[in-house]
């Protein structure tokens, strides 16, 4: 009984920060329509340079957000407006999986060379104690993630909602064509979603900087269960990923502890297609994903 | 004109089937059996992408079940190698039908998602599933020419992928041409007015699906007792079945030649950018933006732009206009 | 069953989306061998009743009816097959394909042997070129199809339609994007398709158009037939005049 | 038409005449004696990108090291060195094309041992079936040995399963009140790693120590809380990983999060890396690891090989390169004593077996191979002692006395 409540502690702490993770990739296929192979590549990359500033500069790792986040979502902006919105619209969907593929592999790469294949890892004091409830124990890493998580989702959720540029996002992903006919420049706004999607993966890098060792070919883990995650949330929803996030970092915490690891994994794949035969728009609401 | 356009698929004919024998030592024999295979692998990938436009990053899915369902029939029911081989095609095609029927509900983005999710849960089954296919162990097939010598074993795996890269050819030359054909093509290019035309799209996207699972499956099982040794979280690989849409792209889906032309050029670059940058990792990055650069300016493929007509002269509205006055009076 | 003289009936169809009911049990009934018009404000259902119609879209409740047989939930080509075709609001033809390929694409029955026969078979082709030639197309047949004018595309999807030789074609704003001399073309083409034997279903906003060309006239509002009858009774229907300018 | 078509027929085979005997069954075969004196090329594919790519550049940096001071010394049998590597991607597709053209192509004298006991069965059935001696570095999987390889030979002390000899040795000798009585399993599903824990297991279950938690994960696991959980939940005396770097640093991580206090830690290939320490932090204390290889035993080599890999590279050489470096000295040893290096069947066959009869002096101490090509040593046992890496079994090797039970993490 314990060990299941450890389990569902520990799923929920680790839904949190799939919420973050998964929350950028929302948001692309939101305005675009992408499916972007390449943000687990970012995250990675987000990781890196929060390893850099924390080892060359000896600063704490969450002092590199400042230079990330901005850098960051300049960076999603130009793979919008050079690279996606190049793209011919009928056949965006597939064609844009192909060119992120490709981003994926060149970041892979340049990380490789300059960072060598070598794992690095980002330690710091906390993230080896733990807080005990209950005899449940929930370690302090892990809360930090799921707090920097809750905050940066937070924070996602207000913009979207309560500034001008969020309502302009937000009636794109509903309806573009609509969007601009009330005169909102969809394009430009396509490129700021994008940009603020890649923000969210220098957050969530910087994290899993935190909890976990990585080398240049960690991305290809995250691809998979990101995908499946933003699927079961409901395609372009970014609270029903939030929501979907939970639901599985909960089911794979419970499976982890009760039957073993490579279940848990499938558990992802097992709801993906669950989702799709079920409920194609998601289990939390969402665009009709078959349709894209 | 007319004999250089038919010569030449009979000149790279000829020169295929010579080509064991005019390199110069095994290695050549054995990277030329490599490509062989992989044209195989995307023509048969084309019969879903090229002509549906689903595109699959999962194939590798059915070249890894290929690939064990021949290795295990041999080592684990010592059933002779070629009717494993065709039993496992025959086992994956099944299989391709039940997942296909699920896989083909979703559209674009979706779908191309599923196929990564299809990969991935084939590699945890067979690297999980120990007892039966040896797990992240691997499985090792023995060789079906036990006397031929290597660089001989190489130029006998030569023809036969060979072969099945002529099969496949022949396939979507055959399919091209049929109604069946056309269908999918509808349904490349509008879903659901071809369905509404009358074209059964659910049934023609699966048998699609099931085709172009059945030939990636037979290189799988010729793969598996050629190389001998199989590795889920190798055979199971996403690069595989990336390298199966790079190669058709870059050649050009909408037509016959163009996976084995892009085939061609890319598991020849892929070795080179291996030698000349293989020190360090920047061969990904180059590898990387060859993709996006194909992607962003020829997504058409290399056989689109050399054989696009003249820019097609949009037929002028006046006149057409004026021929239907001239027909209604 | 009721009497002969239709072979399109539904009951009670309805369907909502999100909440906002779309078509609110709808119950109509197609007058056979006539061009029956479907006329109503924006957002009064049409193009859903369509879309349910045809099988693209599944019903919430009620049925469809085709000559007494229940199609309500089955696949848009096998309704298609049963003998029904449509055409699109927006006019949607195959771009990339060649005008004779987009002919060749509808299918009347699904036969092994008929699948694999090449394309080119004798006798399609040669009704492929003989509904090009009633539209007046025939001299674009290796056009690819996105090469032509939007009035061409129409007469394309048109003639494509008419290759699975249904009994029934809806037609979902024929007029729209056209200018005046196409109209007056596809009227006269729809008037002999008519006098051939088909029923037709016309989505029309072009009054003139539904008024000159239709026999019968189903107005819709709020998701469901309001009226119907001949054009010059629905035209003086007072329910007819208040939807339409809400009085 | 017909033409052409008679045209290509007399091209091809034309060129089939031609040809057809320009490619010889032996890569050697078409070497002249009068090249004994171009430099002796050895063959290598290393994992220098993707998942093996870590313990892959600490192998090349011990060929470089090796080949360097055999070139100083004036070359193998008076010819320079030449090390030809390619990155195989860790992919066993690349490996075994990777050997076959430097065997049929590039014509190498020699080829040495990929990374990871999954590359080295693909890449050893080239080798062997041209003829070449194998000796490899990393391939310790018992499964390696059992495919009947006559040329293969693994360059460390012994294979996977019996890394863990001396402490299953030691924990089974402790007396009744402090021997431990549960132990937990957690090993990444991975061959060599999964052979470490196993080894130990199932000697420790024999002796009567039960298995409270026998935990397998896939490689690409990047949690370990819940795996941690499990173990915690079973409270057991002693904690084994087979585990690679990451996921030894993810577990020990979790286990530290989920309070486990095990009396005894140990963790395969992981600790053994510099990067370890850095990672875990104070953690790291107590630590137990099998270690093949020392950086301060004073084995034939040992001392030069660690300075000049600091010259070299900069850093600390690691049991990655140690084992790199022994594959170099056996090669090299037995080059000078049976006087060839040509990569025919004949000079090849003596080369494996004065490998298999003789014992070979090395960094990791001397070696000797049974008929499948076995090591016939054992590891050594390495504890972090006060932060530092000692060598705490066997007796007769140690740095320090075993800390057992463990201090707290």
């Amino acid at each position: 009984m314990s060990l299941l409540l450890q389990g569902l502690a520990l799923g929920v702490l680790t839904g949190g920060l799939y919420a973050l993770l998964a929350s950028g990739l929302s948001l692309y296929f939101g305005v675009m329509r992408v499916v972007m192979v390449a943000h687990p590549a970012f995250l990675f990359l987000g990781a890196y340079l929060t390893y850099t500033v924390h080892t060359v500069f000896g600063l704490d790792p969450f002092l590199a957000l400042p230079v990330t986040v901005p850098l960051f979502f300049v960076l999603g902006v130009a793979v919008q407006r050079l690279l996606i919105a190049r793209l011919a619209p009928e056949n965006l969907a597939m064609m844009s999986v192909l060119l992120t593929f490709g981003i994926a592999l060149t970041i892979e790469g340049l990380l490789g060379t300059f960072y060598t294949g070598s794992y690095k890892s980002v330690s710091m004091e906390y993230a080896t104690r733990s807080l005990t409830v209950a005899g449940v124990h929930l370690p302090y890493d892990k809360i930090i993630a799921f707090w920097v998580a809750a905050i940066t989702l937070v924070v996602l959720f207000a913009v979207l909602v309560k500034s001008r540029f969020g309502q302009s996002l937000r009636a794109t992903i509903q309806h573009r064509e609509a969007a601009r006919l009330v005169g909102i420049h969809t394009e430009r706004v396509a490129g700021y979603g994008f940009g603020v999607g890649l923000a969210t993966a220098a957050v969530g890098g910087t994290v899993l900087a935190l909890i976990t060792p990585f080398f240049p070919a960690s991305h290809w883990v995250w691809i998979g269960k990101l995908m499946a995650i933003i699927v079961v949330g409901g395609l372009g929803s970014v609270i029903g990923a939030a929501l979907a996030a939970v639901l599985l970092g909960v089911v794979e915490g419970l499976v982890l502890v009760t039957v073993d690891a490579t279940w848990a994994t499938m558990m992802f794949y097992v709801f993906l297609f669950l989702a799709l035969l079920v409920r194609p728009q998601g289990f939390f609401g969402g665009r009709l994903a078959h349709r894209f | 004109m007319r004999i250089a356009s038919r010569g030449l698929p009979l000149l790279v004919a000829a020169l295929a089937i010579a080509y064991p024998f005019l390199v110069p030592n095994f290695y050549l024999v054995y990277a030329g059996a490599l490509t062989v295979m992989y044209a195989a692998m995307a023509t048969s990938w084309n019969l879903l992408g090229g002509f549906t436009g689903y595109v699959s990053l999962g194939h590798s899915a059915f070249f890894g079940l290929g690939a064990y369902g021949t290795g295990l029939l041999v080592v684990r029911a010592g059933v002779p190698w070629v009717v494993a081989l065709l039993a496992s095609a025959l086992l994956v095609t099944v299989f391709a039908v039940v997942v296909g029927i699920a896989a083909v509900r979703v559209r674009g983005a979706s779908f191309v998602i599923v196929s990564i999710a299809l990969v991935s849960m084939m590699n945890l089954v067979v690297q999980g599933w120990r007892s039966l296919t040896g797990g992240s162990t691997g499985l090792q097939v023995p060789s079906p020419f036990p006397d031929l010598h290597r660089g001989q074993t190489h130029m006998v795996f030569f023809y036969l992928f060979l072969a099945l890269l002529a099969l496949a050819l022949a396939s979507w030359w055959y399919v091209s041409r049929s109604r069946f054909g056309a269908g999918l093509r509808a349904i490349r290019e509008d879903e659901d007015k071809a369905e509404s035309l009358g074209v059964p799209t659910a049934a023609y996207k699966v048998t699609a699906f099931a085709l172009s699972a059945l030939f990636v499956a037979l290189a799988g099982g010729l793969y598996a007792v050629w190389f001998g040794s199989l590795d889920p979280i190798f055979v199971f690989s996403i690069l595989i079945g990336s390298y199966m849409v790079l190669m058709s792209l870059l050649g050009g889906v909408r037509h016959l030649f163009g996976p084995l032309l892009g085939a061609l050029i890319v598991a020849p670059a892929g070795e080179y950018f291996l030698i000349a940058l293989g020190e360090t990792q920047i061969h990904l990055t180059a590898t990387g933006l060859v993709l996006v650069l194909v992607v962003l300016f020829m997504p058409d493929g290399i056989l689109a732009r050399l054989t696009r007509r003249r820019a097609g002269p949009s037929i002028p509205d006046e006149t057409a206009e004026q021929r239907l006055q001239g027909v209604a009076q | 069953m009721s009497d002969t003289a239709s072979s399109l009936r539904t009951e009670g169809l309805s369907k909502s989306f999100g909440g906002v009911l779309a078509v609110d049990g709808a119950t109509v009934e197609l007058r056979d061998g006539k061009i029956n018009g479907l006329i109503g404000p924006n957002g009064s259902g049409k193009t859903t009743f369509f879309n349910l119609i045809t099988g693209m879209i599944k019903p919430d409740a009620g049925r469809v009816l085709y000559r007494g047989r229940d199609i309500t939930r089955h696949s848009p080509h096998r309704i298609a097959h049963a003998g029904l075709g449509r055409t699109f609001q927006l006019c949607r033809i195959f771009p990339r394909l060649t005008v004779l390929e987009n002919m060749l694409v509808a299918v009347r029955r699904t036969r092994l042997r008929e699948l694999l026969a090449g394309l080119r078979d004798k006798g399609e082709v040669e009704r492929a070129r003989h509904w090009l030639r009633r539209m007046g197309i025939e001299h674009l047949e290796d056009a690819e199809a996105r090469d032509l004018s939007y009035g061409q595309q129409k007469l394309l999807e048109l003639a494509a339609v008419l290759m699975a030789e249904p009994e029934l074609v809806l037609l979902d704003e024929p007029a729209g994007g056209v200018n005046p001399a196409l109209i007056d073309r596809i009227v006269s083409l729809v008037r002999d398709l008519n006098a051939e034997g088909r029923t037709f279903l016309v989505v029309e906003h072009n009054m003139d158009m539904v008024m000159g060309m239709c026999d019968h006239v189903i107005v819709f509002d709020r998701g469901a037939p309001i009226a119907e009858g001949p054009p010059s009774a629905v035209r003086e229907d007072p329910k007819v005049l208040e939807a339409y300018l809400g009085v | 038409m017909a033409r052409v078509l008679k045209g290509l027929a007399v091209i091809s085979i034309c060129a089939l005449g031609l040809t057809a005997c320009a490619k010889t069954d032996e890569p050697g075969g078409a070497q002249t004696p009068g090249r004994q004196t171009g430099p002796v090329k050895i063959g290598i594919s290393l994992p220098l990108t993707g998942d093996f790519s870590e313990p892959g550049k600490g192998i090349q940096e011990g060929y470089q090291v090796w080949a360097d001071q055999v070139n100083a010394k004036g070359g193998l049998l008076g010819r320079k060195v030449e090390l030809i590597f390619r990155d195989d991607a860790s992919d066993p597709n690349r490996v075994s094309s990777d050997y076959e053209s430097l065997i049929t192509q590039d014509k190498v004298n020699l080829v040495f041992g990929p990374f990871s006991s999954r590359l080295v069965i693909p890449a050893a059935k080239v080798a062997e079936s041209y003829n070449m001696v194998f000796v490899e570095p990393a391939g310790a999987a018992k499964e390696v040995f059992e495919q009947g390889f006559k040329r293969l030979f693994y360059a460390a002390p012994a294979i996977a399963s019996d890394h863990y000899n001396y402490l299953a040795d030691y924990i089974l000798k402790l007396p009744a009140d402090q021997k431990p009585k549960t132990a937990a399993y957690a090993s990444l599903d991975d061959p060599f790693a999964q052979g470490t824990a196993y080894g130990l297991r199932d000697k420790l279950a024999a002796a009567g120590i039960k298995t409270v938690v026998d935990e397998v994960y896939p490689p690409e696991t990047t949690d370990f809380a819940p795996i941690a959980a499990k173990i915690a939940a079973a409270k057991p005396d002693i904690v084994v990983g087979g585990t690679q770097f990451e996921d030894s640093v993810g577990l020990v991580r979790a286990l530290q999060e989920l309070k486990v206090q095990p009396k005894l830690a140990a963790f395969s290939t992981g600790p053994t890396l510099a990067e370890f320490p850095a990672a875990v932090k104070g953690a790291v204390e107590h630590i137990i690891s099998p270690v093949g290889w020392s950086a301060t035993a004073t084995f034939t080599g040992n001392q030069e090989m660690v300075k000049r890999y600091k010259e070299m590279f900069g850093g600390e050489a690691n049991e990655d390169a140690a084992n790199g470096y022994t594959v170099g000295q056996i090669v090299e040893a037995a080059v000078t004593a049976v006087k060839c290096v040509d990569p025919t069947k004949e000079c090849q066959d003596k080369l494996a077996d004065h490998i298999r009869q003789g014992t070979f002096d090395t960094v990791v101490g001397p070696l000797s191979f049974d008929d499948q090509g076995r090591p016939e040593q054992a590891h050594m046992i390495q504890q972090y002692v006060d932060g530092k890496v000692q060598i705490v079994l066997p007796e007769s090797a140690k740095t320090a006395d075993i800390v057992y039970p463990k201090k707290e993490w």
